[in-house]
């Protein structure tokens, strides 16, 4: 564990949450999620929590984030907040 | 056979969920059997539960056989707290499931195998709540009869039912998430998550068990709990959730969702933390209990509010989640209220049941969804009508029911704890009780239809209507809500015998040998 | 502002300040003897034990592996129950909009549609990626015992790879690779096969999950292997479920529930 | 305050961190108007709990919670010393021929070395969970917008009082 990285990662984790629940177009929403689920998978890689960061790679950035998009696509792009 | 019963209550339905997922594609006629078969199989378990419970105090199960040290595998516990509750999850269940049988598969047939699997796995979950030892063991369990409620409540048709299984996913997931924090507060502090080992190290360490961090915890998964349970101020998922979804959904789940809420928040209180650490200031118990008065006016006047019968019932079990909240930190001497509650947790389930089916059948049968609809159905249909007369009575508190026997030792409670605000509310409630359903009484049997201006409030009715078929016998569903009847009063009849089984589980708890 | 603004914002401050109470209580972060880390001082370390127990139990060197399959395997096996129920909920929940009875297309579009070469590319490269995808897949299902991974993680991936045939044709053309049937076959088979080593273990007189019991069957020196050896046979079954209710999930929503033409 | 800063900042940072996200995340939970904003805040709220977990097990200067004392120096100095320390040398020869074998016989590693596993193991069945509720969720909103047309709360809201959309 290196604590400037943590430090770093931590906070561009709040940056893409804040963007993620502010852009107003959700398929970009979706997306910057799934860059939020990898800066956590590094973060946790840097914890040394090896098997939760790879679970968090394939579930959290890659399914969460296709099914969201896949609900996207079935329903309306433009979101009003 | 004897020591293997906790493993055989949760796998029974398991195994049934599974064989329905594999078979019942194909032919939906396998799920029906498969279904009261394996529940019948819990049902068993669960009285062997008992009578192992009365003959030897309580069963420990070690999953994996990891009993040393204490806290590595998963330990499952049986004692005669739990052991009534687990016949009350069987009972209903089977109940629920003869009631819903030809139901489910009335619109749409490909749904049938979906509906009865996810029963069973709620089952799993309901069982596998009650018996858990371990707190994380029991936030997993919260999840499966979380998720399966979900899908039990969003099959139905209903627009209003979607959104409200929308708000309800919200609720339960921050509920659940609620309480996994405060685990993870415990574990932080402990470093175990086995239930007794963690009351075992705060027995052992006061600087533990006195420092913030486990403060926040019991907040955290008391928030979690109540938003599970709907209590007073988060409440506002339960009404539209229940009353929009399928009737056989809303009858497995009114009855037991709640119910099992209310247990595990008194395990964690008696079981986690112990009951002098939680009413060690009573600053917190008091407000707890004014919040269940509220919880209890309101509830029954919302209900008085009500046009349609299952919405009334739904915001009964609010005012009912009120009476066993208040009752398990009423904190009196001799413990009556946690006596009370723990009983009214078994009445309860059994009174909601009868309710829920009788109006499930009318639904059903004669289209009646709002109060006024019921005009002279009791004549139509008597055997119903007694059934839901006996819920009725066994609301409002009438004595040979239940319900009597649950408010005196409630009351008895109050009063030794000087609570008056809580017998006061509890006797508002019976009465207020006793307004709404002899008003139901008047139209049913007299026909005396008041007279009403309608809104745009059809559309609302229009929503809470289910597939109509006067032709479809309901045999089954009369038949299984006269046995739920014949159990209200039972339950009522046997309240000595119960009340000291649960006596016994609470004497048993350490720290009670100086108070009983 | 609206209302519910005001409310959240007043419930998160309220929530975020008593959160923040409690953490100035907290042992400091990192520490190696932390109540979580080390225990109470007078009762056993439950995670020590794990450190240093658990290999000469189980002889599995990726400890996660094993307390999650072994140690905690109840959890995981509802763990598993979650995903089948969700999978479940989710059938009955969009079944409601597909058209029911009508018959599907079974027609597979070809990867190269007619004239729109745009897909070319993008048809070639999934279609090489595919089998090391369902082939790292497998190993990491295999070699859960050794290095990070196991059921979950290889079942997600496996299950991304059909996912990648989806999007890269079309969903007809992974359907025909894992049917509607077959999915949910596999889903229950894969509970079984977790169940299942359960259950024998209550047949050989032991309590459920109890591997070490399992040695006369699987023919191994020593419970410990037994352990080891049942671990991957659960880790198995974990997969079939994930990947099957994983690409399930995926195809149900991607057309709304009527597994047809999805994105 | 500048000293309960100084204490409380830098010892939990990680901590303050899982405070700020869950916070995040449940006030769009509440407080936004689309349903699929409310489920991505719905998500954030749930890794925020599981960093709150998987920093309970980090220690410092430990590394990750799997055996490896051919590669990892450091596991196989622990090895060495909390086996017998003059059979160590024999052993570590024996490892080259033996391969797998060689931790057979050996005692424990020091616990202090490796991170706490048990909180991964929590998380991992956290993380899944999260996920199956996501799809339901997700589903579920795909019916709203399927029954009502919109995935904005208050446009829902209005057509649900009103009664003035019919199917």
């Amino acid at each position: 564990m290196i604590f400037a990285f943590d430090i770093v990662i931590l906070v561009f984790l709040v940056i893409a949450a804040i963007i993620a629940l502010s852009v107003k177009d959700l398929l970009s929403a979706s997306m910057i999620f799934g860059i939020y689920g990898f800066l956590i998978c590094l973060l946790w890689a840097e914890m040394g929590a090896v098997d939760v960061a790879f679970t968090e790679a394939a579930v959290g950035a890659g399914i969460s984030a296709v099914l969201m998009i896949a609900t996207v696509f079935n329903t309306k792009r433009k979101s009003s907040d | 056979m004897t020591d293997q019963i906790p493993a055989i209550l949760v796998l029974a339905p398991l195994f049934g969920a599974l064989i329905i997922g594999l078979a019942g594609q194909k032919d939906h006629r396998v799920c029906f059997p498969v279904t009261i078969v394996s529940l019948l199989v819990s049902l068993f378990a669960a009285f062997g539960a008992v009578v192992e419970v009365v003959r030897s105090g309580e069963i420990d199960y070690f999953m994996g056989g990891w009993e040393e040290p204490i806290g590595i595998g998963i330990h499952l516990h049986i004692d005669s707290l739990n052991a009534p509750l687990l016949v009350a999850i069987g009972i209903v269940s089977v109940l629920v499931a003869i009631f819903s049988i030809r139901r489910i598969g009335d619109k749409n047939t490909e749904k049938t195998p979906h509906f009865y699997s996810l029963y069973l796995m709620l089952c799993v979950g309901l069982f596998g709540i009650t018996i858990a030892g371990d707190a994380f063991n029991l936030f997993v369990l919260i999840e499966v009869s979380s998720l399966t409620s979900y899908g039990l409540i969003a099959m139905g048709s209903s627009r209003r039912g979607t959104l409200a299984a929308f708000n309800y996913v919200l609720m339960g997931t921050v509920g659940a998430s609620f309480y996994l924090l405060g685990v993870g507060y415990l574990y932080l502090m402990t470093g175990t998550l086995n239930m007794q080992e963690i009351h075992t190290i705060f027995l052992a360490n006061p600087d533990i068990a006195s420092s913030k961090a486990v403060a926040i915890s019991f907040i955290l998964i008391l928030i979690g709990i109540w938003i599970k349970m709907a209590f007073f101020p988060l409440y506002g998922w339960l009404p539209n959730a229940y009353s929009y979804c399928p009737s056989s959904s809303a009858c497995i789940l009114a009855p037991l969702m709640t119910k099992i809420s209310v247990y595990v928040m008194i395990r964690v209180m008696l079981g986690v933390f112990g009951i002098e650490w939680v009413f060690a200031s009573p600053g917190y118990s008091n407000l707890v209990v004014w919040l269940a008065v509220i919880a209890i006016l309101a509830g029954s006047m919302l209900a008085l509010a009500q046009r349609e019968i299952k919405k009334m019932l739904c915001y009964l079990i609010v005012a009912e989640v009120g009476y066993m909240v208040g009752g398990a930190w009423l904190a009196d001497e001799k413990l009556w209220g946690l006596t009370g509650s723990l009983y009214h947790i078994l009445g309860d389930a059994a009174m909601t049941l009868c309710l829920f089916l009788a109006a499930g059948i009318f639904a059903k049968r004669f289209n009646a969804i709002e109060i006024e609809d019921l005009e002279g159905l009791f004549k139509k249909a008597p055997w119903t009508a007694a059934g839901f007369v006996v819920g009725a009575l066994a609301m409002i508190g009438v004595p040979p029911t239940c319900g009597f026997f649950s408010k005196f030792y409630l009351i008895r409670g109050g009063i030794e704890a000087n609570h008056w605000e809580f017998v006061v509310a509890l006797l508002v409630s019976s009465l207020v009780n006793a307004v709404l359903f002899f008003r139901i009484f008047e139209i049913a049997f007299f026909g005396n239809k008041p007279p009403e201006g309608h809104g745009h409030h059809e559309e609302e009715v229009a929503e809470l209507k289910e597939e109509h078929h006067p032709e479809i016998p309901t045999w089954t569903g009369t038949s299984s809500l006269l046995v739920a009847s014949a159990i209200v009063i039972l339950l009522g009849i046997f309240n000595g015998e119960i009340v000291e089984l649960i006596r016994i589980g609470l004497e048993d708890l350490p720290q009670f040998a100086s108070r009983l | 502002m609206r209302l519910s603004q005001i409310f959240a914002t007043i419930a998160v401050v309220i929530t975020g300040c008593i959160l923040l109470y409690g953490v100035s209580d907290f042992p400091g972060f990192g520490d190696p003897h932390s109540p979580a880390n080390a225990g109470v001082p007078g009762s056993e370390s439950v995670s020590q034990y794990f450190i240093t127990e658990s290999y000469g139990d189980t002889k599995v060197p990726n400890l996660v592996t094993s307390v999650l399959a072994d140690y905690r395997g109840y959890d995981t096996m509802f763990e598993t129950v979650v995903i089948f129920a969700a999978g479940m909920a989710i059938f009955a929940i969009l079944g409601a909009v597909g058209g029911g009875g009508q018959p599907r297309e079974q027609s597979e579009e070809p990867f190269f549609v007619n004239g729109d070469h745009s897909r070319i590319i993008v048809g070639t490269t999934c279609r090489l990626l595919v089998p090391v995808i369902q082939l790292f897949a497998l190993y990491v299902i295999g070699h859960g015992h050794y290095s990070p991974g196991g059921g979950f993680q290889g079942g997600v991936i496996l299950a991304a790879s059909f996912i990648i045939i989806a999007l890269s044709s079309n969903l007809n053309a992974a359907l025909r690779r894992l049917s509607e049937a077959n999915y949910l076959r596999i889903a229950c088979i894969g509970i079984l096969i977790y169940a299942g080593f359960g259950v024998l273990c209550q047949v050989l007189e032991g309590n459920f999950l109890d591997y070490g019991l399992l040695q006369p069957v699987l023919l191994t020196d020593g419970p410990e292997m037994a352990r080891s050896h049942s671990m991957l046979g659960v880790e198995i079954g974990v997969a079939f479920t994930v990947t099957a209710i994983m690409f399930a999930i995926y195809a149900n929503l991607s057309s709304r529930g009527t597994l047809r033409d999805g994105l | 305050m500048a000293e309960f800063f100084q204490q409380s900042f830098h010892a939990h940072f990680n901590f303050w961190i899982y405070v700020i996200l869950m916070m995040i995340g449940l006030w769009a939970l509440i407080a936004k108007n689309n349903l699929i904003k409310k489920l991505i805040g719905m998500s954030i709220f749930q890794t925020a709990i599981i960093l709150f977990y998987v920093s309970l097990g980090v220690k410092a200067g430990a590394t990750i919670p799997i055996l490896d004392p051919y590669g990892n120096k450091e596991q196989a100095a622990a090895y060495a010393e909390e086996s017998d320390p003059a059979k160590g040398k024999n052993e570590k020869k024996g490892t080259e021929e033996k391969g797998d074998s060689s931790y057979v016989g050996k005692k424990s590693p020091n616990p202090d070395i490796m991170a706490n596993p048990l909180p991964h193991v929590l998380m991992l069945t956290a993380i899944v969970v999260g996920v199956a509720t996501l799809g339901v969720a997700l589903s579920i909103a795909q019916m709203i917008f399927k029954e009502f047309g919109s995935l904005e709360e208050d446009e829902i809201l209005e057509i649900v009082k009103g009664g003035n959309v019919d199917d």
